[in-house]
């Protein structure tokens, strides 16, 4: 990476930051619905990987805390907005919501509800992948607590037996909503639990978006060589609660500043400071033009846009005029 | 007699319920330390201890299996799911443990477990956090399934729950938890089976079941103001066994039937009651029995798309007149 | 026009797609190595080799949840579940992930998949082998169910399956694998929606699906022969959605209803057909519908108590004569 | 374990083959029906684990392939082959079956078909003892391909979370029905992928009974001091098919002779020839009083008890005049 690499990434951090921030504004004067999962804290985690994968081409896909990750693949951030927003040009067209962003044009195959549900399907993908022989690799996102899920255990089991392409990032923010990891897990050290799948895998400091990309770059290398799945677990913390309904009282404002003095856009920047690749001054004046965007042009959009029609309801429930439904060409003859 | 909360009556019965039984714990994602999702064990855990009130991992079919395999002790464990979606992963320890186990060993093993879990459809939670799964378990044979349709059946429900012998399950509405109603200062036990008349009428009955009996009820209320139609509302608060007894009552009195669910049609409580209908009162009818249900999609995230999902009070009085020709 | 067994009908349809289509695999427990338990795809091991026959751990929501990630990027998965008793534990993917991709995306991602699995009561399988799930598929909204009732549709409703772009759950029976049919030698599609009069009739409608539609077909013989009383007989080959249209066609020929279901009858297809006749043409009735339906039980291992609890062509013929006063 | 107690186990083992023979041959005259599993070769698995348990004390659950451990925690012979036999007489009333024995009154809490089924239910049984205070342990027999089941994940880390008194012992006979374990098993030494649990474990030869004894005394020893749940792996082989119904096509004759050479009753029977414990015509004498008993006693007793009513058909699905289904003594006031 070089210092405009470096310089891209801190200010995309700063923008998915703003962003989440926004959300949360949106969601308290009640224009986002549902359960909204916010992700300051750990956005060197996301933005450390797909620096080192190819967004866009990669398949990616993850949980209910999906926002960045979509936005790292390539969509658009006003689309992701007016889909918090419900709105017809939104992501999804108002359908999924936060939980749910999909963006299947740049391969971010969605947010999903159910804890440890993306497990298998991203070995599915990467099942795809290699039986079509592509250079893609999947990427999967969860959490910590989702690795308790039986369906993290069958599906490593399943990408290691077929050596499948597939890259399994845990971020382990040591928390699943207000359950902190030593009470739900027996193995605080998720990239130990992975030796029963015979799946190579390293845990690095999740906070510091230098050392995660260096991580990744092994790990996506590792992967797209055709050496099987690998599984990368990355040291983070979220700022604010579980959720917009989560109270967050389970953890001490002792941990919680030890983490914010860790906080990943602050450790680049000063490093960049330091190295007088950045001023202050710049930084102010990127966090501005961030702002600006988003407050003029992203939030706009999602406010302005269309609500869907209540009409097309059942639109999307099966695929339309599909002729194997009815028998195919010949009506079913028989 | 007091005005407690939905979730204070749930409270109370498991307070009640683990005071009265040293065997008696619950358990379940975030129930203890934070108190549960909706506060249904609030306080308990520094009350009973980390050994009776568990916080699990995310393993639904897990900590199922382990309430299940607890109970064949002695244990009464009360099993939080989260979220009814969750229980989509838990069926298998539910329906070929749980409700088989007394069967296939003739008689000599139980499993005399609780399993609650929230359902429906609230505020815009999308198509993975609205499931209505009512039906499921009610195809399942050997599974008692109640629902609670205000704060007293919730406390008694859950008390007699905890009690009975069988497997129960108790099926609560996300959007339920804060409404308040009268729950008597004594201890009591609500059955497990039957029905109640919620409001008596002559002309037509609606048949509703946890939030649907609130539509109907708002329903009748404007349909007598507004259309002078007398609606019987029948709180099928018993989902298995139905109260087949309770059903032909009523409409050998009002000669016509609504089964208002917030769930899509197919093969759901509707239809159940529709077929109960036509088996034990059908020369009673003056009319085709209609059912108002849900959409069949999954339930979509946008507020307006999501609210013309699922019915309401109005789709009830229009079906209503439709049937009394008004 | 060969006759064929159901496992060979199947056997070619699997064979058939894979030939035509490089991004057809089939998956499942045992099903490469070992041909399958039932023999579905005996052979294709060697034939399509270990990328494409897939022999799966003994995971199954977790290979059912790889095999819609797959169809996500366009491959199309034949999964095998070895028996509809371990689809419970399937059913988190199927019911989440599976059926809400397509509506909870705005329409830009589909699953493909198609998932068939053997289920009933067969020879003293016992509680936990002899499930009847089709009423829990089919309250799934978003996945379509169908059910052949002989190897021309066995066939044919595989071959379509595959190509359709939607997830199918295709529900077969343990017992009839080995039953024979004439299947046509030229190719074809069977569709995945509608019913089919599988005997003209005039007193009364059969209604039937997977194996009852031979217990109807048994029964009508033996009234016409024995009672005077002359059957129709409808296949319900499609479960999701059910065929109004042909129920109520047939219904309002013969104005008598009976539903036969080898499931209990709580929330299944009896109660649905019912409610769906309700509907749309209750006024044609000259007698209150049936159900003939198993005990609410789970299934019993000894022979006797087994064969107690599942309908026969004998109960059929019971409750038709009852209804027709004869 | 002196040389009485090698006679008895000698005996036990033998006992329990003869038992499963005379069951194939049931199975095979049509008197048994449904899916029968049969034993034969695992012997010493069972037997050398229970032989350092309490049975009838500790709580025992298992899979389909369950006759022999019934019997080994006390359940009746002839009450088993009557369930076999489907009869009234039976250990479940006929209701059970062969993969469903269950014989509650010894602690035999059952036989279940669904393959990893009893994972969490055994750590259940654990965690009632652990509640109650009681010095029994819950011990969970599966096979090795269970272990590819998400319960068994699930189960593990809650069992090693909570510390509970749980020993699970995988009988590792390599196959799962036709599947070798390496086609479905990315590790296939199932005692290293308790790692991930942080759970103690161990792998020993499941064919020499005097092996399986020590370390399962081990084990025993471990979850009864209250350290916490064990995991104990034993290398063995099933001589049949997986059920009555599977052609076994899958494996060579090589390697099925491979095994038989190493039988568990041959090697204990040889030991204790050789160390003029035993002689061939004891052992013989032996076998023909087993046979006897077989052959005179419980097949007859199978045979000759009466089936269940059909009148009773309902009888077991819910507790019978449970008050509390009425809503108590106060019949619901409120
Ligand atoms: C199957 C299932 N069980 C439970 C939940 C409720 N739930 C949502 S997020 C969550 C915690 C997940 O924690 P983790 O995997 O560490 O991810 P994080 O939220 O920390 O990013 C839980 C229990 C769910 N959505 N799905
Ligand atoms: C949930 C479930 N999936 C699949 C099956 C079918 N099945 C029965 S036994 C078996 C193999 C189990 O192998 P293993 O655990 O090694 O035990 P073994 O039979 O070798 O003793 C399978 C796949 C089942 N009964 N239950
Ligand atoms: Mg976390
Ligand atoms: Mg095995």
């Amino acid at each position: 990476m070089n210092n405009t690499d470096k310089k891209r990434l801190l200010r995309d951090m700063l923008f998915s930051r703003r962003f989440e921030e926004h959300c949360y504004v949106g969601y308290v004067e009640r224009k986002i619905g549902g359960f909204l999962h916010l992700y300051p804290g750990q956005e060197a985690c996301a933005h450390g990987v797909m620096a080192a994968a190819k967004p866009g081409f990669d398949y990616v896909i993850t949980g209910y805390r999906d926002h960045v990750h979509a936005m790292l693949s390539g969509a658009d951030p006003k689309a992701v907005m007016a889909e918090l927003y419900g709105k017809e040009t939104g992501t999804c067209k108002g359908r999924g919501g936060s939980m749910h962003i999909f963006d299947v044009e740049h391969r971010f195959m969605g947010g999903y509800a159910l804890v440890g549900g993306p497990f298998p399907l991203a070995a599915g993908m990467a099942k795809a992948i290699k039986l079509k022989g592509g250079e893609e690799i999947a990427i999967c996102f969860l959490g910590d607590a989702a690795n308790n899920q039986g369906s993290f255990h069958e599906a490593l089991n399943m990408a290691s037996v077929w050596k499948l392409p597939v890259l399994y990032v845990c971020e382990n923010n040591l928390y699943g909503i207000g359950t902190r990891i030593d009470r739900s897990t027996a193995v605080l050290d998720q990239y130990k639990r992975v030796a029963g799948y015979n799946i190579p895998s390293e845990q690095v400091d999740g906070q510091d978006i230098e050392i995660v990309y260096k991580a990744a770059q092994k790990a996506v290398d590792h992967v797209r060589s055709g050496k099987g799945p690998y599984f990368l677990e990355l040291m983070t913390y979220r700022y604010r609660g579980h959720s917009m309904s989560d109270s967050n009282t389970y953890r001490s404002k002792d941990e919680e500043k030890e983490w914010i003095e860790r906080d990943p856009i602050n450790i680049l920047r000063e490093r960049l400071i330091k190295a007088k690749v950045l001023t202050m001054a710049e930084f102010k004046a990127m966090d501005k033009e961030i702002l600006d965007e988003i407050d003029n042009q992203i939030v706009p959009f999602a406010e302005q846009s269309p609500e869907p029609d209540v009409a097309e309801l059942e639109k999307y429930l099966f695929a339309e005029n599909d002729p194997w439904v009815t028998g195919g060409a010949q009506g079913g003859a028989s | 007699m007091a005005e407690i909360r939905f979730w204070e009556a749930i409270r109370r019965a498991h307070d009640e319920e683990m005071a009265n039984d040293p065997l008696v714990i619950a358990m379940g994602e975030d129930i203890g330390v934070a108190g549960g999702t909706y506060k249904a064990t609030q306080g308990l855990y520094d009350k009973y201890g980390p050994e009776r009130i568990i916080d699990t991992p995310i393993s639904e079919n897990g900590y199922t299996g382990l309430g299940i395999g607890a109970s064949f002790l002695g244990v009464r464990p009360i099993i939080e799911i989260m979220s009814v979606n969750f229980a989509w992963l838990a069926l298998d320890q539910i329906a070929n443990s749980a409700v088989k186990v007394r069967y296939m060993s003739g008689g000599q093993l139980t499993a005399p477990v609780v399993i609650r879990s929230p359902g429906g459809t609230a505020h815009q939670l999308g198509a993975q956090h609205s499931a209505r799964m009512e039906k499921v378990f009610m195809g399942i044979a050997g599974l008692r399934v109640v629902t609670p349709s205000n704060p007293r059946q919730a406390y008694g429900m859950l008390k007699s729950a905890v009690r009975c012998n069988d497997p129960v399950f108790i099926y609560e509405h996300e959007l339920m938890y804060n409404m308040k109603g009268e729950v008597p200062d004594a201890e009591f036990f609500h059955p497990l089976v039957g029905s109640e008349v919620a409001r008596e009428g002559k002309d037509v009955t609606l048949f509703g079941y946890n939030i649907s009996v609130h539509w109907c009820l708002e329903a009748a209320k404007l349909l007598a103001d507004k259309h002078g139609i007398n609606c019987e509302v029948v709180d099928l608060y018993c989902l298995s066994p139905l109260d087949r007894a309770g059903i032909k009552k009523s409409v050998s009195k009002t000669h016509r039937a609504v089964i208002v669910e917030e769930a899509e049609p197919a093969v759901g409580v509707g239809a159940e009651v529709m077929a109960i209908i036509n088996e034990e009162c059908f020369f009673e009818l003056d009319a085709a029995p209609k059912r108002v249900s849900a959409v069949n999609i999954p339930i979509p995230y946008n507020h307006a798309l999501e609210k013309a999902t699922i019915p309401h009070a109005k789709d009830v009085v229009k079906a209503v007149r439709a049937m009394m020709g008004k």
